[in-house]
């Protein structure tokens, strides 16, 4: 959907308390698609059932390819906005902090999930998870073994499976967990997360990475690896993610931009980006779909950045 | 009697110097001959000699195909139907046609009657009802449908459908009829009350009809012409056509010794 | 007939009167209306050649042609062999389920079934045809791929067997109501023919119908491989998105139909290398099924049964 | 008569015994070994032939049964009349259906002036030459272009340069193109089907073509025109990839109100549940209760095409 | 001659009381009639008697048709047919058929005729090009297409194709041949050498032919029935069917009064 310029013609800009109508559109990170999606319901059934808020799930990179040229309100990503990007932006005389705002929505855990029948691979050090995934670690051809990685695990081939470049996931893990290094060669990235977990459900040999929200719908297929990151392994959970906690070496927050020249022209955007980061939004709702909330001083600040828009 | 003929009749058609082809094939050779007013022509003639081809060109329906060619002319009336100025739909409805297997539309029988009649514009209820009962009067089928007009015309036997035909060819009250086989899909009993309307209808109408019974042909016409291969062999009163044809082909064939 | 209106002279004047502006406008307005439906035609190849040109005068022929498929990339590259590679796999699965199966359906159909149970059996092959993709899609991937991974354990969640079994299933009433078609084109008498010397049902239609019948037949196939080739949803929801290029037909791979609903589900970004990349394999899948239908004409045509 | 006649051969008959012929005719000496043999392959072969004949309709009735089987509980009244939700217990299909009808209501008319004006002039009117045949070949071969290129043709015109987006139109306009090849095809054969001796007797009451088409052409054709019709209608109910390619949003909670909105059908929705199973596993229900109620809608669609074909078939 | 036949003849079919209904229409009614050995036994009557339901009882090929149900008995060779323990394949080789239109395979002439054989098994090289010079010798063709045996049977002439179809019959040397107006689909060139055919074939095959033309019936069979609305109505040496029939239909038919 792209009919964001259209719309806007409505606007009564009265009270808070006023009837809202009219659409908002975002799309982007597939991470967090559950998250906005949940909040987005939320909006309408509680707050504006006037307002059409649409949500998509294309990816962070793909979001933002959409975003640029103007077709969203909102870009959702699971990894922070890329300099390129940035420049992009700029070419059509947007600055971030200006014309576009970035607000974090709430922390993310990576989590490395593998099958339910693997009994060897429940805990991993970091550099071991590191090591196994970049490319010529092994060999050339980039087939690993389980036991490659430790000797008194099976000699079968690891299965590496991964979300693809459209997704900031992918990104987070190449750039911050890889260091940008190649990837094996043997990684089979998909589109769909769905196909993701499908994929390590049905294979005992298989690891892949995503988003805890991911894992935490589907524990009864999938297991988490236990990371340790130098002080023993830690579980991936709502109570050790955090950029203070355990899960610290994995957590990412995730993101959602807005585009503040539409928002300042359609008063349903400001509206919805309020409740975004409103006490009933993100910060309410992150627990339900697997992220953990960010402290309430954050929501705060972006609550007063939108205020200023309004004026 | 052939005398007499010539001198008291009409010319309906003029046919001078036709020829016909179908592609590169010539159907029609040379044609000349006159059709003549309140008479029953009958064009006889072994299975491809021409004489459906001939008598579609009397109201221009061979036009439908594509590759057909013509060169002369048939006047009607004195008008060579060829001529620009000749409107197609005046010409046909002028010139009725009924063909060798039944046709009616699938509709009821009313509105097959009047099917020409309501084309060309004809709206009022009461010429309407007129026509319907003339027509099928006419056409010796009105006792058996006027209880069932609305009924679908494909409810009627093979004979009724032929009578129907005519009467929708009636209902505009042309001036000639055309029939090619009109009784050759049908029964005897159907086949001879077509030939008795037929005795009826020439009062009226200039009759043209295909025939390949010669019984059928010395019962019914007047006049009759011999068609072979494309061209007319022999064209006469019927009479001297069927005792004592000037031709030896024609006498080979009213003889039943070929076709 | 005393009563009867002049209604030869009413017809006449309102002949002359006639000005037939129906029959003056109507072939026009008809012409404008197929003229829309054919430049259609013209549409779908000017919308693909053109962004597919923008696609082919940026990226290497070498590049295309080769194994090498990461379109998203941070250094994308658009080879377009593993998406063949994969339409191949699960065409090929799908004929291989589809032809004997739509081909034996025929023969009973139209050699061997009592007229009742033809009567039965038609329409719900003809259900069977009717049936949305997506709904097989579904069903792949819900039903038949757990039931495949129980059979074959080494099968992974996402593969190419599945969906291409599905898909013949789905082809199946294709290939069998147009080989019925051919088969029943033969003359009777010449079924007539053959019975008359002692044949059986079974020697009638592999010595004489079938020989007969085989260009219907083949063409019959040809469509059936045509659909395959175009057929989208089964596939995208059931072989994955795996871009590899692989011969192993247990793993995920990504069709061209598959490519174009991901990267649009995806990043249809316009403007992009990768969204004219759409249009580039749009192009070469109207091109394959645009030979595979005019394969299945000239078969049908050339070996004309010559009775 | 009959007493004249000698009866030599009168052998009794015994079962399982071959024919017997004049013994003095030398005869052709059928191999009753390989006969019983060919008998026995015949009948093998037809219950091969019928037993595969059965795979396929097996497989229907597996899936109609899983599916519904699967759609028990979620398939209710609610679910028909409820907007869609991200919890499977409040979703419901009003949109998509309101959606699929907004669809309808742009392909049907599009389809019918287009398709059957196109179909009359190819039939009736164009000169039976090279171009009449070139057309007749693009029109077959475009009925089986994939639908995804449509879906890119759509996303390319009707999205991007006339500005639809995503919209019920644009959808609406890229289904359309999708079937109108369809819709043509049937209606050509509808109106070949229409006996030549109907048109001439038309012609010959001195009727012009087009009061011969709309008089008695068009009337005997309509049957099977709108059988057509309504298969290719329901050919673009189920269909989903160009609506994916048009980019339909996952999530669209609101209802439509013009053929300008932004929607969802059907069709889309079983996709995207699909594809969120690992969300919620619940979805797959939702996915299967929308199954079933396409399937429904389509069933009834096709019966009615059959009816319409049954009831009208020719009496001539 | 006509005690001559009575004395010699064996009967190779024997129909008692035969009955035959399409669905709800009888088109056979109470036939009873013997089929004498090495004869030519023509079947005549007006269209739609029965004819071709009748020959196509006697092998079998009646039982395509979905409807068709009968009663009575076909002994052949004291066999009744329409036992349970009868193969069809067997009976159908044992009784060749020709049909009215000739309908070779789409196959080569050297296929064509070896068809039979081949599904019967033989696959011996040279007993197979025995059949096949034996059977287009009998069948009057071998001269014709000896040297193109390879080419395909539908470049051949009508009239060729119809004796390929009889050469086909012929190489499973079968006891009894029917035909069912085999020559009416051939120019008379054509039909006079399937005529002589039938003469030479008689020697060694038991015929039954139908036809609608009485002169061929009058010309080539040793005994004549006649049919008429699905009954037999006279059944008798041929010459005494043509020239002092005992029922006055069969006289009017025969001297042309109707059909
Ligand atoms: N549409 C056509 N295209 C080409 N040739 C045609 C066409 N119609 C008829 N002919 C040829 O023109 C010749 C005359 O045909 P026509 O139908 O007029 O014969 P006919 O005397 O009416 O025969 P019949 O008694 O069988 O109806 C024949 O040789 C025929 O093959
Ligand atoms: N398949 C069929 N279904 C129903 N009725 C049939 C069928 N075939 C023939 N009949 C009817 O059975 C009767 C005898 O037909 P049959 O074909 O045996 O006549 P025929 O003597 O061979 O005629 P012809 O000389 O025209 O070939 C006819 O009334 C015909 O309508
Ligand atoms: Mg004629
Ligand atoms: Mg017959
Ligand atoms: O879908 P992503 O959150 O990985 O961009």
């Amino acid at each position: 959907g792209n009919s964001s310029e259209s719309e806007g013609t409505q606007e009564e800009v009265t009270s808070e308390a006023s009837e809202l109508s009219g659409q908002v559109i975002v799309d982007g990170s597939g991470t967090v698609y559950p998250l906005m999606a949940n909040i987005a319901e939320n909006y309408m059934t509680n707050v504006q059932p006037g307002v059409s808020v649409q949500v998509g799930r294309a990816g962070s990179s793909a979001g933002f390819k959409k975003f640029i040229p103007g077709e969203l309100d909102f870009a959702d990503a699971s990894r922070a906005i890329k300099d390129e990007e940035k420049a992009q932006l700029e070419e059509k005389g947007m600055k971030l902090g200006e014309n576009v705002l970035e607000f974090k929505l709430a922390l993310d855990g990576l989590t490395m999930v593998i099958n339910k029948e693997n009994t060897w691979a429940k805990e991993m050090t970091k550099d071991e998870i590191v090591k196994m995934y970049l490319s010529g670690s092994y060999n050339a051809e980039d087939v690993v073994k389980w036991s490659d990685i430790r000797a008194d695990w099976p000699a079968e081939e690891i299965k590496f499976y991964g979300p693809n470049e459209n997704h900031g996931t992918f990104e987070f893990f190449f750039e911050k967990i890889l260091d940008e290094q190649d990837m094996v060669k043997t990684a089979n990235l998909q589109q769909e997360y769905s196909t993701l977990v499908d994929l390590v459900s049905n294979d005992k040999n298989a690891i892949a990475f995503f988003g805890y929200g991911y894992y935490a719908s589907n524990q009864d297929k999938l297991q988490a690896v236990h990371v340790d990151f130098g002080n023993g392994p830690v579980e991936p959970t709502l109570e050790t993610i955090g950029e203070d906690l355990p899960y610290a070496g994995f957590t990412r927050p995730v993101f959602t931009y807005l585009n503040a020249d539409y928002a300042k022209e359609r008063p349903q955007v400001l509206d919805y980006a309020k409740f975004v980061v409103s006490k009933d939004g993100a910060a309410k709702l992150a627990g339900d779909n697997g992220f953990a909330p960010l402290p309430d001083s954050v929501y705060a600040e972006y609550q007063a950045q939108l205020e200023k828009l309004s004026q | 009697m052939t005398e007499n003929v010539k001198l008291s009749s009409e010319v309906v058609y003029d046919v001078k110097d036709l020829n016909l082809w179908y592609g590169k094939d010539q159907a029609l050779r040379n044609i000349n001959m006159q059709i003549l007013k309140n008479r029953v022509t009958a064009i006889i003639g072994p299975s491809g000699c021409g004489k459906s081809t001939f008598i579609k060109t009397l109201n221009r329906m061979i036009e439908n195909i594509p590759v057909v060619r013509t060169t002369g002319e048939i006047n009607y009336h004195g008008t060579d139907i060829f001529d620009k100025s000749v409107r197609l739909e005046e010409l046909r409805t002028r010139v009725g046609m009924v063909f060798q297997k039944p046709n009616p539309f699938p509709k009821s029988i009313y509105e097959n009657v009047l099917y020409g009649p309501k084309i060309h514009g004809i709206k009022d209820k009461k010429i309407l009802s007129e026509i319907l009962e003339t027509s099928l009067k006419a056409a010796a089928l009105w006792d058996e449908v006027k209880d069932r007009l609305d009924d679908n015309a494909y409810g009627l036997s093979g004979g009724q459908q032929q009578r129907l035909c005519i009467a929708r060819c009636l209902a505009v009250q042309p001036d000639v009829i055309l029939m090619d086989e009109p009784t050759s899909a049908l029964d005897p009993i159907a086949t001879s009350k077509i030939e008795d309307l037929i005795e009826t209808l020439k009062n009226q109408y200039s009759i043209v009809i295909v025939t390949h019974s010669m019984q059928q042909a010395a019962r019914i016409s007047d006049k009759t012409a011999f068609f072979l291969m494309g061209e007319m062999i022999e064209y006469d009163d019927t009479n001297i056509i069927f005792t004592s044809p000037r031709d030896k082909r024609t006498e080979d064939y009213v003889t039943g010794r070929f076709g | 007939m005393g009563s009867m209106p002049n209604v030869r002279e009413m017809i006449q004047l309102n002949i002359s009167k006639n000005k037939n502006t129906s029959d003056k406008i109507m072939p026009k307005f008809l012409f404008v209306t197929a003229s829309i439906s054919i430049l259609t035609t013209v549409g779908i190849i000017l919308t693909l050649v053109i962004d597919a040109a923008k696609f082919f005068s940026s990226v290497p022929l070498a590049e295309v042609f080769s194994t090498n498929l990461s379109p998203l990339g941070a250094n994308p590259s658009f080879g377009i062999l593993p998406l063949i590679n994969g339409t191949i796999f699960t065409t090929l699965i799908a004929m291989l389920v589809a032809i004997p199966f739509g081909l034996s359906s025929a023969i009973y159909l139209s050699q061997f079934a009592s007229e009742s149970k033809r009567k039965i059996l038609k329409p719900m092959m003809e259900v069977l045809a009717g049936i949305p993709t997506i709904v097989y899609g579904f069903f792949a991937y819900s039903f038949v791929t757990p039931l495949l991974m129980k059979i074959i354990p080494s099968l992974e969640a996402k593969n190419v067997i599945s969906p291409g079994i599905v898909m013949g299933i789905m082809i199946i009433p294709l290939v069998a109501s147009l080989s019925e078609d051919a088969m029943n084109a033969v003359p009777e008498s010449m079924k007539e023919g053959a019975l008359g010397l002692g044949s059986t049902r079974l020697e009638v239609a592999f010595k004489v119908v079938i020989p007969a019948a085989i260009s219907g037949i083949m063409a019959s196939f040809v469509l059936g491989i045509s659909r395959a080739i175009g057929e989208t949803m089964i596939v995208a929801i059931a072989s994955g998105s795996s871009k590899a290029f692989t011969f192993d037909i247990t793993r995920s791979m990504q069709t061209m139909t598959a490519y174009i609903v991901e990267f649009t589900s995806g990043d249809a970004g316009s403007g992009t290398v990768g969204y004219y990349s759409l249009y580039a394999v749009g192009l070469l899948l109207f091109l394959f099924t645009l030979i595979m239908n005019l394969l299945a004409q000239y078969i049908s045509k050339k070996y004309r049964e010559e009775y | 008569m009959n007493l004249d006649v000698q009866i030599k051969n009168t052998a009794p008959l015994k079962n399982n015994l071959t024919l017997k012929t004049n013994p003095d005719n030398k005869g052709f000496e059928i191999n009753m070994k390989k006969m019983k043999h060919r008998i026995a392959l015949d009948k093998v072969s037809k219950f091969i032939f019928s037993l595969s004949t059965l795979v396929s309709l097996v497989v229907l009735g597996i899936l109609i049964y899983r599916i519904s089987v699967q759609s028990i509980g979620w398939l209710d009244m609610d679910f028909l009349t409820s907007n869609l939700s991200i919890f499977p217990e409040k979703a419901g299909i009003k949109g998509a259906i309101l959606g699929t009808l907004y669809l309808m209501s742009i392909v049907i008319p599009v389809v019918c002036i287009l398709g059957v004006s196109t179909a009359i002039y190819l039939e009736e009117y164009a000169n039976k030459g090279k171009i009449q045949s070139f057309i007749k070949v693009n029109i077959s071969n475009l009925a089986s272009v994939p639908s995804v290129i449509f879906g890119l043709l759509g996303l390319a015109v009707f999205g991007r340069i006339f500005s639809l987006g995503s919209s019920i139109l644009a959808g609406g306009l890229t289904m359309s193109l999708l079937v109108l090849p369809v819709v043509v095809v049937a209606s050509q054969e509808a109106l070949r089907a229409v006996p030549g001796y109907l048109r001439e007797a038309s012609y010959a009451m001195g009727a012009s073509k087009w009061t011969t088409t709309w008089k008695v052409v068009l009337p005997v054709a309509v049957p099977g025109i709108l059988t057509g019709v309504i298969l290719s209608v329901s050919r673009a109910i189920g269909e989903t990839a160009p609506l994916v390619v048009l980019g339909v949003p996952t999530l669209i909670m609101k209802l439509p109100t013009s053929i300008m909105d932004d929607f969802t059908a059907m069709p889309i929705q079983i996709y995207y549940w699909t594809l969120d199973t690992v969300l919620t596993k619940e979805y797959a229900n939702l996915a299967a209760a929308t199954i079933v109620v396409l399937l429904l809608v389509l069933f009834i669609m096709n019966f009615t095409a059959i009816l319409i074909r049954n009831k009208f078939q020719r009496k001539f």
